[in-house]
């Protein structure tokens, strides 16, 4: 019952995922793309911890860790390229 | 379940290298080579490569969006010069 | 425990899509950035914490703290620094905006300047 | 002598959250936070700005439950606005005034203004914040600051002084 549940959970944010994946083909701006990107990187930190608890390992939860922080890093080179050129 | 999330991935990761083919500006197409390596790192750990995947989020998404901005800049200064 | 630890992973799922939904509906840059930074947050927030609440007997309390300090803190910074950045850049408000007091005090600044 | 402590103790929290509780990962985190606050201490003024006295550490667990309920209001106000067909929204940015003089207090008043309903910090300037508000209801100066800021800022102006 309980895996059913997290399974389904896991398929919508799946959905959440191909949603803003649209965002970005759609795009307009620099901007749209960045934000789509940002928010697709949260949603795969957390498909990676329900990975790490599919598979029941907890050595997978690193590479979530990894993920927050460097994915942050590149978010912020491309806003300060757009605000000025680095 | 895992068959689900690889199949649905890898049609997001396949239509994002088209659209870095097919983007005419180049910010876009680096924002849209950041989204693969970031896929590539959760396929990665669903083929049971956890280290594989740790070097890919740190150098893919990371390293390599950053090297890109900073030589698309260097281009941009070069372009205004001439 | 395992049950209720899996609908607090469902209720986060739901925020997560309701995020996902927002990006692409709003109207604007920043409208987008706001349901992006908000839904996803709490949503990843609920997600996490479910799947750790679920299996406490796993041992991985300490490090869903860990990643979950790291979006608290990380996520509005990231959005923070884009909206300046669509600002600089010149992104405009939608037309249904009401007052945009930033842009009058950036050329007010020009104009002391001049 | 008490900032050095803080700076000891949040290092060896994350050194435990990350380690786990095996005593012999507490001790060898011990000695290496020691080692650290040593080398590093006089360098990170970032602890210098806390104050440590009961009252405070009171404020800051209100501030934080606050804060958790303001975070789940703000993401029910947000999903209301997506699902409706036609998008309820009445944005613009305004401009906030602060009374606080910390810059860690700042940052973090700029970040729980990001995650309250509604509101998104655009720019900071000194003492002036541009935030862009999904539902502008008061246009001045003075109700903008009363309605956003005000909330927070009598918590964390006890909190860091």
């Amino acid at each position: 019952m309980a895996d059913l549940i997290y399974n389904i959970a896991a398929i919508i944010a799946l959905i959440g995922m191909m949603l803003s994946f649209v965002r970005l083909i759609i795009g307009h701006t620099i901007a749209d793309r960045a934000v789509a990107l940002d928010g697709m990187t949260i949603i795969s930190i957390s498909l990676i911890v329900f990975i790490a608890y599919y598979s029941n390992r907890i050595i997978y939860l690193d590479v979530a860790i990894v993920y927050g922080l460097i994915s942050f890093v590149g978010i912020v080179a491309i806003a300060r390229y757009l605000e000025r050129g680095i | 379940m895992i068959s689900i999330i690889i199949i649905v991935l890898g049609i997001i990761m396949i239509m994002a290298a088209f659209l870095a083919i097919h983007l005419k500006n180049l910010l876009s197409a680096i924002i849209s080579a950041g989204v693969i390596s970031l896929l590539a790192s959760v396929i990665y750990l669903l083929l049971a490569a956890p280290d594989v995947a740790m070097t890919e989020a740190a150098i893919g998404s990371g390293l390599t969006t950053i090297i890109f901005i900073f030589t698309l800049k260097k281009i941009k200064k070069g372009d205004l010069d001439d | 425990m395992e049950i209720f630890g899996a609908l607090i992973t469902l209720i986060g799922s739901i925020f997560l899509l309701l995020g996902g939904l927002g990006i692409l509906r709003m109207p604007d840059v920043y409208n987008r950035m706001q349901t992006g930074t908000k839904a996803t947050t709490l949503g990843s927030i609920l997600f996490l914490a479910g799947i750790s609440v679920g299996h406490l007997e796993c041992g991985c309390f300490g490090k869903i703290i860990i990643i979950i300090l790291f979006v608290i803190f990380t996520n509005p910074i990231s959005s923070n620094t884009l909206a300046r950045a669509a600002h600089y850049a010149g992104v405009k408000l939608t037309e249904r905006s009401v007052k945009d007091d930033l842009k009058e005090d950036n050329l007010e600044n020009k104009g002391e300047k001049k | 002598m008490k900032k050095g402590f803080l700076f000891f103790i949040s290092l060896l929290i994350v050194w435990i959250l990350l380690a786990g509780t095996d005593w012999q990962e507490i001790i060898i985190g011990a000695i290496i936070s020691l080692l650290l606050t040593i080398i590093f201490f006089s360098k990170a003024t970032i602890f210098s700005e806390f104050n440590l006295n009961p009252k405070a550490i009171f404020y800051f667990l209100i501030y934080i439950i606050i804060f958790i309920w303001e975070l789940i209001k703000s993401n029910i106000d947000v999903a209301i606005r997506v699902i409706q067909p036609t998008i309820p929204i009445n944005p613009g940015i305004v401009k906030v005034k602060t009374k606080l003089k910390s810059r860690l207090g700042r940052i973090i008043l700029a970040n729980s203004i990001t995650l309250t309903p509604g509101t998104l910090t655009v720019e900071t300037n000194g003492e002036d914040y541009y935030i862009h508000w999904i539902d502008v209801t008061s246009g001045d100066i003075e109700g903008a600051t009363k309605k956003i800021v005000s909330k927070f800022e009598k918590y964390l102006g006890v909190i860091f002084g």
